[in-house]
């Protein structure tokens, strides 16, 4: 892997003073100049080497490693609102890599390490936090899943067990683990490697990087058709009437990855579903581990201002709406409840929801299509926030050199033409 | 702790008009530990604030002592907890005897807070001091990570609190008012006197809105209107209670408190016409030191007034931009405080309070500087549009009013807004704008309630209203205010609950964050407890001042539910889980049956030896009720070709008195479900389905009768539950049953795979197949399910002397495992199809069409998919784990146990697992990675059953 | 082939509803009730024993015109082939059939015979033991139901004499209002005082669910539950 | 809460019913290539905008019935409908 400073005639990277201690004594102190923009404005070119649709994790740490692994600058990453508006910027931040199939766990254990080095290499605290994650079992079947998941992690050296009621009391003091409860506690994966993340942060740590390195990165730039010809992308339009030419048009649009698909004339095997979530006023912190039940539709995690963030599964049905409903917060808080009782006067503060891309195996869809140049990293569903490292590196590897790395090698659109499933399902419904 | 008794304090005025106190009776409740009066009517602010404590918090991140702001709901000064209760808002909450109320999150003490040193570092913890710091050494973070939320301001909730009650219910007013003020209780009347049913909700405890703290005409005209609202029948009336979310088409959620007995109940509504009617909140001015003690809003200043009868300060300076500013000062005057106007309408404003814990100087923007220890701001409103907004719409900025107002182009139908929140005018042409809209709110409803009411099936006919096109409601006009949202210098806070200068959000734009939507997020502007109510306006005036843009090209950020933060109890409300118990669950738990929550259901999983269980049934005879086995009843000429679609194999030739085992497949040919169907007559079936897979099949089938066949004649009847059913198992099992029926059992008169109807004890109707899960002679009983304790009595009664015994889910499994049947779900998942199963048995790809084909038949030509088999361990005393894996020599996966069990009947260890294609020839050695970590060897059997593969035993 | 085994006796057969309150209980006509008589302004009776039938048929026709009502009213019959009966139009071409307890047979027969007079591809299933059937009378009534279930029970929605199939307390359940005579209170003196009285009807496994969800609804209007009013 | 206008029982909650999902005409099993078949079972149009959808009201009537809405805003309109 070459690091490269990178400057030349096409992305136009500059030296970004450095985040410390004690530059911001300096500001503080009023000594120095204000602080540089960490993503600037440009005006759009009117070609780029590649041009990236979706300004979310995905496209920007795609944007990011085409720089600094591949030293491919002459990108532009275009976003219709501001950056981290989609699912990027509204996720529960849950990362985990305790998937339940062998191709499953290798992809996103590689993108658990890449986070845990992700402050230092993007020189900006995204404030991984890993403090564990516990999904419990209510029932047998859920128990022998989680077992399943414990057996396949180990043997990818991934830390995952199955733990009992006692142990699970003790790390999470507050769950009520007595046997009577209507959904009683018979167990839990535990996985201490998972956490949650500064969600924001790390997309402002990947764009502040990409421009760093010369990447463009415009805002409020929709884009509204592909063009295509003789099969080939030749380039994008916007909705401000511009034309950006590209031989290299990628799709990291999430939950509205089928309308960016069909500008193209890519059917996709996707369905837009909002995923709803919600988060409390903060109280003195008390939970340190993620806790998820699938059984229960529900998450949990405490973040550290001290507010309790919720989600649970997707909306009953496809919709590119993100209004939210009670119904989920009714049934939401019920659910907690039902896992740890002390928390009804604990007041829900604001809820939203994102759009997931789902796909009907829940993994991802990433690598080339049938039209040449344009390429898709999309199908991240509820789960795809943690892919984004990984996905980033492993799609600019694949732009790179016009094939698909190993590690995303099971993920490509044409399995589902040839009936190639990854058997994530089982594993990943309320997974996160 | 010494205690120290306070008095309802200094700083209570003489009885006055509006006061809300009830001065004939006190009560007492502790702050901080020391005892304080209070009088009903009190809150727990206003209480305190008569008794002169001005400090009632200290600040998220700089540990800077906060006084009142609002003296309502919203104050971000004072959140409290009250016993194990967090943040609850003291300035709203009532006093009540008893109560524990304490400031949060300060140590030692409120007045000497020892993070206070945060302020002197606080140039350092500017905006996004958290990404730029603590990046390395990254093994330190976790120890970052650790102090850093030991910094955490909020409220405490302990893991013991009290368990209360709370309620929902749900409510269908034509009309929902959200706010009892002049213009509320004026389109409410309105409504209700239009023909409209009116649920009039208003967060405070009192109706009246504003008026409550005016003068005397203000009084009058709330006393006149309440009695307007008391006069009408039509309307139901909440006090303490807030309309906290709209959701799509008029779901509202409206939170009531002050029930007896009940903590808070959830009133979900479906109004015809929600009418918002929420006011102007006052906004806060921002500049150097607006957040001291002592610095208060105009409207803040009139509640401790003339609510609570409460003096704020003794000398104070008004900064009014506004009538309602001026009208302060005049009440302040009246209780005896010095005041200074400063009239902000001309130019002057206040640039900086001064002083240490609390205000002593104001300097002004004409560098004057005066004495006072109450600073009073009347720099404009903000509208909560919120519940205007929920739905995604965003308000638009009217630069002429200094506010964000609700665009009625984005508002819907259904949504009509009133009072300030639509505009401005006097009193008078507020309360007709009112009444007109509330006329119109009705007459909207009522034509709903029509256009409801025609497609209705249990309407009695005659619709009672009209439809009608919505007709619009003349617009409020809008009085002018000047711009007022921050001083220059620039200075002070723009969020107090979070902690947020004006000097973080200049920052915050200068780095790139530069729209209101990253502002907020960057410096978490306006994400506090408000949720932008107090904050929202001067944020975006800020951003769009250091970007050189228009408030209105900035624009506001998202509404969002709650409207006021909602528990997490009220939310649950009573948790409804239904359950589901056979008949004969009273006798499971009399015999200390150990219970299996299965989906819905409450099931034996054993009494007491599951082993014993199984031997009883090789040996002897037991009964195991499996009632929640799915059950459909299947009538007419058409049921053979609605069987032949939903399952793999074939049913054409199943004659009436037989049952056959059959298998179904989903449409990408992955297995289902299974169960056996028998024929009871000509054109009469029962069908049972997998327990778990019984309401999904019977979906499932009626969604291909209905949408692809609907000219087949077929009748689907749910009947799990109209039978118990209990399976009788094991050689003595037609001694047993022949005791008890009328049926011939003889196995000439009644074969393995037939069905019979006949009477057992006494009982007529009965259905009993002659089938084996367990792979011994058995027969499954379904009873008319009022009936299944008797018969259960009856086959224990009359089998005592042959042993029979009850045996439970886990004693069934070990059974069926001994046999080689497969649980749907278990031995396959996801992506099992027929073939994997081991079902090519089944599959008869001969037909010509059947749910799942065209992958079965793709499946059948490609050899390369994995196999369900029969394992048996090479050392026999160990159980290979379920979920264990199968792996190669080099570590690779290659296939998982899916069951595995210590079979009594064969003293040995059985598995069935899937594994890869290769791999599934019987005699193939497979290592098995055990839980600890050990290797075992298992062999591929030739069969999936372990015990009487030729199934000799269920055919006697 | 050989001889069926002589019979052993057992007791007789003792049918139970799916609801068992608490307290004692007696035997009537072979069913086991509560023998608690309630009193109360708001009752819950338990309706287990009565016959209860579904038929299923074409929305429009003879068996819609023999049964006397269609999807989201009721009838009741109080002579011809169902006399006795309450036929509740419970869905489209879906008929849920009441009958007093203990007529089984023959309302059975008599409605086989409707329905195949009808010449209509239409069928019947005897639900009395696989369903829960409970009746709700009282003033109070609509309000409890307002917390289980978000129907709307104004008169303009749910008259008396009509039916609805939705959710009540989660459990899917047909409600019928079927409002009682008052013969003792009836100022009017007309005969026209009624009391607000509903039939809930659910798959019986969750009967005894749905009975707790009401009964916990229903405490703060003094509910009280026992055996039925009258045998309707 | 969404209304959802069931042809049968009238306008009820969304949470009585169950989303089938797109209507989607099922291409003949015995011709169907692999390919088109894996097409039916898994592409979606996916629209941002009216789409014709198959619900299920599991709480009432328990009849399946076809829908449009637009899911951009999850406006409803009877199958059929122009406007
Ligand atoms: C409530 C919620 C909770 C979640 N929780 C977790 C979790 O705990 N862990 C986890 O790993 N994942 C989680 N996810 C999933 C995760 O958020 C997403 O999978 C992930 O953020 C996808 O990132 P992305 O960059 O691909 O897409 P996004 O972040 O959605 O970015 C796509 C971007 O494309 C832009 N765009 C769309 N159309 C156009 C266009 N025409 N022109 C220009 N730009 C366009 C959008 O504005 C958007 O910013 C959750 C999702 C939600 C909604
Ligand atoms: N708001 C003031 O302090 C004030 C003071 C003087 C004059 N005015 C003028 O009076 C007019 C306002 O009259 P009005 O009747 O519109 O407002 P109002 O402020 O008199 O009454 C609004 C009421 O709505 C309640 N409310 C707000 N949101 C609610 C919710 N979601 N649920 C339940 N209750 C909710 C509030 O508690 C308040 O009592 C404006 O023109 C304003 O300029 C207002
Ligand atoms: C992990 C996480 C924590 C959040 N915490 C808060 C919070 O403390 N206060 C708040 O107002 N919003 C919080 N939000 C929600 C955001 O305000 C916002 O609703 C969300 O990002 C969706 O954006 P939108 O509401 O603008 O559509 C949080 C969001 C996430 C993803
Ligand atoms: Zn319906």
């Amino acid at each position: 892997m070459s690091r490269k400073e990178h400057d030349d005639g096409a992305g136009r990277s500059r030296r970004r003073p450095r985040y410390s201690a004690w530059s911001l004594v300096r500001h503080g102190l009023g000594v120095g100049r204000d602080w540089e923009r960490a993503f600037r404005h440009h005006t759009p070119r009117e070609s780029y080497d590649v041009v990236i649709v979706g300004g979310g994790v995905h496209g920007l740490a795609t944007a990011h490693y085409l720089a600094v692994n591949h030293g491919i600058t002459n990108v532009a990453v275009l976003e219709k609102s501001y950056i981290g508006s989609g699912g990027s910027g509204r996720n529960t931040a849950i990362l985990r890599s305790n998937y339940l199939t062998p191709e499953g766990v290798r992809f996103y254990d590689r993108s658990v390490k890449l986070y845990e080095h992700l402050a230092a290499d993007l020189n900006f605290n995204v404030m991984f936090s890993q403090r564990g994650h516990m999904t419990l079992a209510h029932n047998d079947s859920s128990l022998r899943t989680m077992h399943w998941r414990a057996e396949v992690n180990k043997l990818q050296g991934v830390d995952s067990s199955v733990i009992d009621p006692p142990e699970i009391k003790k790390l999470v003091p507050y769950l009520d683990v007595s046997p009577s409860t209507r959904y009683p506690i018979l167990g839990a994966l535990y996985h201490p490697p998972g956490g949650i993340i500064r969600h924001d942060a790390v997309v402002w740590g990947y764009a502040r990087s990409a421009d760093a390195h010369g990447v463009h990165i415009h805002q409020k730039t929709e884009v509204v058709g592909i063009d295509v010809v003789a099969n080939r992308v030749t380039g994008v339009r916007t909705a401000d009437g511009r034309r950006i030419s590209a031989p290299v048009v990628v799709n990291c649009t999430a939950g509205w990855s089928t309308l960016i698909s069909d500008m193209a004339g890519v059917a996709m095997p996707v369905q837009t579903f909002p995923l709803q979530a919600a988060v409390t006023e903060p109280v003195r912190p008390f939970l340190d581990t993620v806790v998820v039940s699938g059984t229960l539709h529900t998450y949990v995690s405490q973040t550290d201002r001290g507010e309790l963030v919720f989600g649970a599964s997707v909306d009953p049905f496809a919709s590119y709406s993100t209004r939210g409903s009670l119904d989920f917060v009714e049934g939401l808080a019920g659910h907690v409840l039902e896992l740890m009782p002390a928390l009804s006067k604990m007041r829900l503060l604001r809820q939203w929801a994102g759009l997931c891309d789902m796909t009907p195996d829940y993994s991802p869809i990433m690598g080339l299509t049938p039209v040449e140049g344009f390429y898709v990293d999309v199908g991240w569903g509820t789960y795809g926030f943690k892919a984004g490292p990984v996905s980033g590196e492993a799609m600019a590897a694949c732009i790179a050199n016009g094939k698909p790395p190993e590690i995303i090698a099971a993920f490509g659109l044409d399995r589902f033409d040839e009936g190639r499933l990854v058997g994530e399902k089982g594993a990943a419904a309320v997974g996160h | 702790m010494t205690r120290r008794t306070v008095g309802t304090g200094d700083c209570r005025l003489g009885s006055r008009p509006g006061e809300v106190i009830d001065r004939s009776r006190t009560l007492e409740f502790r702050w901080n530990g020391a005892v304080h009066r209070a009088h009903p009517g009190d809150t727990i602010a206003s209480a305190l604030a008569a008794a002169g404590v001005r400090v009632f918090s200290r600040s998220y991140k700089y540990h800077r002592p906060r006084g009142l702001l609002t003296a309502d709901i919203l104050d971000p000064g004072c959140l409290l907890q009250v016993g194990d209760e967090p943040n609850v808002r003291g300035a709203h909450r009532l006093a009540e005897a008893g109560m524990d109320v304490r400031s949060q999150n300060t140590w030692p003490s409120l007045r000497y807070d020892v993070k206070a040193v945060n302020q002197v570092a606080g140039r350092f913890l500017a905006t996004g001091f958290y990404y730029k710091t603590f990046i390395k050494p990254e093994r330190l973070w976790p120890a970052y990570e650790r102090v850093l939320r030991r910094f955490v301001h909020a409220g405490e909730v302990p893991p013991d609190g009290e368990q209360l009650y709370y309620d929902k219910r749900y409510a269908h007013p034509d009309v929902l008012v959200a706010g009892g003020g002049p213009a509320g209780m004026a389109a409410a009347v309105a409504a209700a006197r239009a023909g409209a049913t009116v649920m009039l909700v208003e967060q405070e405890h009192q109706l009246g809105g504003h008026l409550r703290w005016g003068d005397a005409d203000d009084l009058r005209v709330r006393a006149e209107l309440v009695a307007a609202v008391e006069a009408e029948p039509g309307i139901e009336v909440l006090t303490d209670s807030v309309v906290a979310a709209r959701y799509d088409d008029n779901w509202l959620a409206v939170v009531q408190r002050g029930l007896p007995h009940v903590a808070e109940r959830l009133v979900k509504a479906r109004a015809g016409t929600l009418v918002v009617a929420a006011g102007l909140i006052e906004r806060p001015y921002v500049f150097a030191g607006n957040d001291l003690p002592g610095v208060m809003l105009s409207t803040a200043v009139r509640r401790l007034l003339n609510l609570y009868s409460v003096r704020p300060g003794q000398r104070a300076v008004v900064v009014t931009a506004n009538p309602e500013g001026d009208a302060a000062a005049t009440d302040l005057r009246a209780a005896g405080v010095d005041v200074v106007e400063v009239d902000a309408r001309h130019g002057r404003t206040v640039v900086r309070a001064a002083g240490r814990g609390g205000v002593e100087a104001v300097e002004l923007s004409d560098g004057s500087r005066l004495d006072a220890d109450l600073l009073v701001t009347a720099t404009g409103w903000t509208a909560p549009t919120s519940l205007l907004n929920m739905s995604g719409s965003n308000p638009v900025y009217r630069p002429d009013a200094a506010r964000f107002v609700p665009d009625p182009a984005a508002t819907p139908d259904t949504v009509i807004a009133v009072g300030g929140i639509a505009g401005d005018g006097t009193l008078e042409e507020l309360v007709a704008h009112a009444e007109a809209a509330g006329r119109e709110a009705a007459a909207r409803a009522l034509s709903l309630a029509a256009a409801h009411a025609r497609i209705r099936p249990t309407s009695p006919g005659g619709a009672d209203a009209a439809e009608r096109a919505p007709e619009p409601v003349a617009p409020l006009g809008l009085r002018r205010h000047p711009e007022l949202f921050f001083a220059t210098p620039i200075g002070g806070f723009v969020d107090m609950s979070e902690d947020v200068s004006a000097k973080d959000i200049l920052t915050a734009v200068q780095e790139g964050y530069d729209s209101s939507e990253l502002v907020k997020r960057y410096t978490t502007a306006t994400m506090g407890p408000a949720q932008g109510k107090l904050e929202t306006v001067n944020t975006v005036a800020l951003v769009a001042h250091a970007t050189g843009s228009t408030i209105a090209e900035t624009g506001a950020t998202t509404w969002r539910p709650m409207y006021t933060p909602v528990t997490l109890g009220a939310l649950a409300g009573r948790r409804f889980e239904p359950v589901r118990h056979s008949p004969m669950q009273p006798w499971h738990e009399a015999h200390r049956a150990a219970p299996l929550v299965a989906g819905q259901w409450i099931r034996p999983e054993h009494y007491g030896d599951p082993a014993a269980e199984v031997r009883n049934v090789r040996a002897g005879v037991g009964i195991i009720d499996v009632t929640p086995i799915g059950k459909l009843d299947l009538q007419g000429p058409d049921v053979p070709k609605l069987l032949n679609l939903l399952y793999v194999n074939k049913w054409s030739q199943l004659g009436v008195g037989r049952v056959r085992y059959g298998v179904m497949c989903a449409d990408d040919g992955v297995v289902l479900d299974d169960g056996v169907t028998g024929r009871l007559g000509e054109h009469h079936y029962l069908m049972s389905t997998t327990s778990s897979g019984a309401g999904t099949v019977w979906e499932w089938a009626e969604n291909w009768l209905q949408t692809e066949h609907p000219d087949w004649r077929v009748h689907i009847t749910p009947v799990t539950t109209a039978f118990a059913s209990i399976n009788v198992a094991g050689p003595r099992s037609r001694e047993l049953l022949a005791r008890l029926t009328d049926v011939d059992l003889a196995n000439e008169a009644f074969g393995y795979m037939n069905v019979r109807t006949g009477t057992i004890a006494g009982v007529a109707d009965c259905v009993l197949w002659r089938i084996g899960f367990t792979g011994e002679l058995s027969y499954e009983l379904h009873v008319p399910a009022s009936y299944g304790l008797h018969v259960w009595e009856s086959l224990m009664a009359a089998g005592a002397d042959l042993g029979v015994a009850p045996f439970g889910v886990e004693a069934q499994r070990i059974l069926r495992l001994e046999k080689g049947h497969l649980i749907v779900g278990q031995d396959t998942d996801g992506l099992t199809k027929a073939y994997s199963a081991g079902l090519a048995w089944a599959v008869k790809l001969d037909k010509p069409d059947f749910v799942g084909k065209p992958e079965l038949q793709w499946q059948s030509e490609h050899d390369d998919h994995p196999r369900l088999v029969g394992l048996q361990p090479l050392d026999p005393t160990v159980v290979p784990e379920e979920a264990s894996q199968i792996i190669s020599d080099g570590g690779h996966i290659v296939g998982r146990i899916t069951s595995s069990r210590m079979s009594p009947t064969l003293g040995r260890s059985i598995c069935l697992g899937q594994v890869d294609a290769h791999l599934a020839d019987a005699g193939t050695r497979l290592t098995v990675r055990l839980r600890d970590g050990r290797d075992t060897l298992v062999e591929v059997m030739a069969e999936h059953a372990h015990f009487d593969p030729e199934g000799e035993r269920q055919r006697v | 082939m050989s001889e069926p085994a002589a019979a052993v006796s057992t007791a007789p057969p003792v049918a139970r509803t799916a609801l068992a309150f608490p307290g004692p209980r007696r035997i009537v006509d072979g069913w086991e009730l509560t023998a608690r008589h309630a009193t109360g302004d708001l009752v819950l009776a338990d309706l287990g024993p009565l016959v209860k039938l579904t038929v299923r048929g074409p929305a429009e026709g003879a068996v819609r015109a023999a049964l006397g009502t269609g999807f989201g009213r009721t009838a009741r019959h109080d002579e011809g082939a169902l006399a006795g009966a309450l036929v509740v139009g419970a869905g489209p071409g879906e008929w849920l059939v009441l009958g007093p307890a203990g007529t089984g047979g023959e309302l059975l027969a008599a409605t086989r015979a409707v329905v195949a007079d009808s010449g209509e591809f239409a069928s019947v299933v005897d639900v009395t033991h696989g369903r829960a059937l409970v009746r709700l009378t009282g003033a109070a009534a609509p309000a409890l139901l307002a917390k289980v279930c978000a129907i709307d029970l104004a008169d303009r929605v749910v008259p008396d004499g009509s039916a609805f199939r939705s959710s009540v307390a989660r459990v899917v359940t047909d409600v019928v209002r079927d409002d009682i005579r008052d013969e003792l209170d009836d100022p009017a003196g007309d005969g026209t005082a009624r009391t607000r009285s509903y039939l809930l009807h659910c798959e019986r496994s969750s009967g005894q669910y749905l009975a707790d969800a009401l009964v916990d609804a229903g405490t703060e209007y003094g509910i009280e539950v026992g055996a039925p009013p009258s045998a309707r | 809460m969404m209304l959802l206008p069931c042809p049968n029982c009238g306008a009820r909650n969304v949470s009585e019913f169950r989303y089938v999902g797109e209507a989607k005409t099922r291409p003949d099993p015995t011709t169907a290539t692999p390919q088109e078949w894996r097409r039916h079972l898994y592409l979606h149009r996916n629209p941002a905008g009216w789409t014709r959808e198959t619900w299920y009201h599991g709480s009432g009537c328990r009849r399946y019935f076809a829908i449009e809405r637009n899911t951009v805003d999850n406006a409803v309109r009877t199958a059929g409908a122009t406007s």
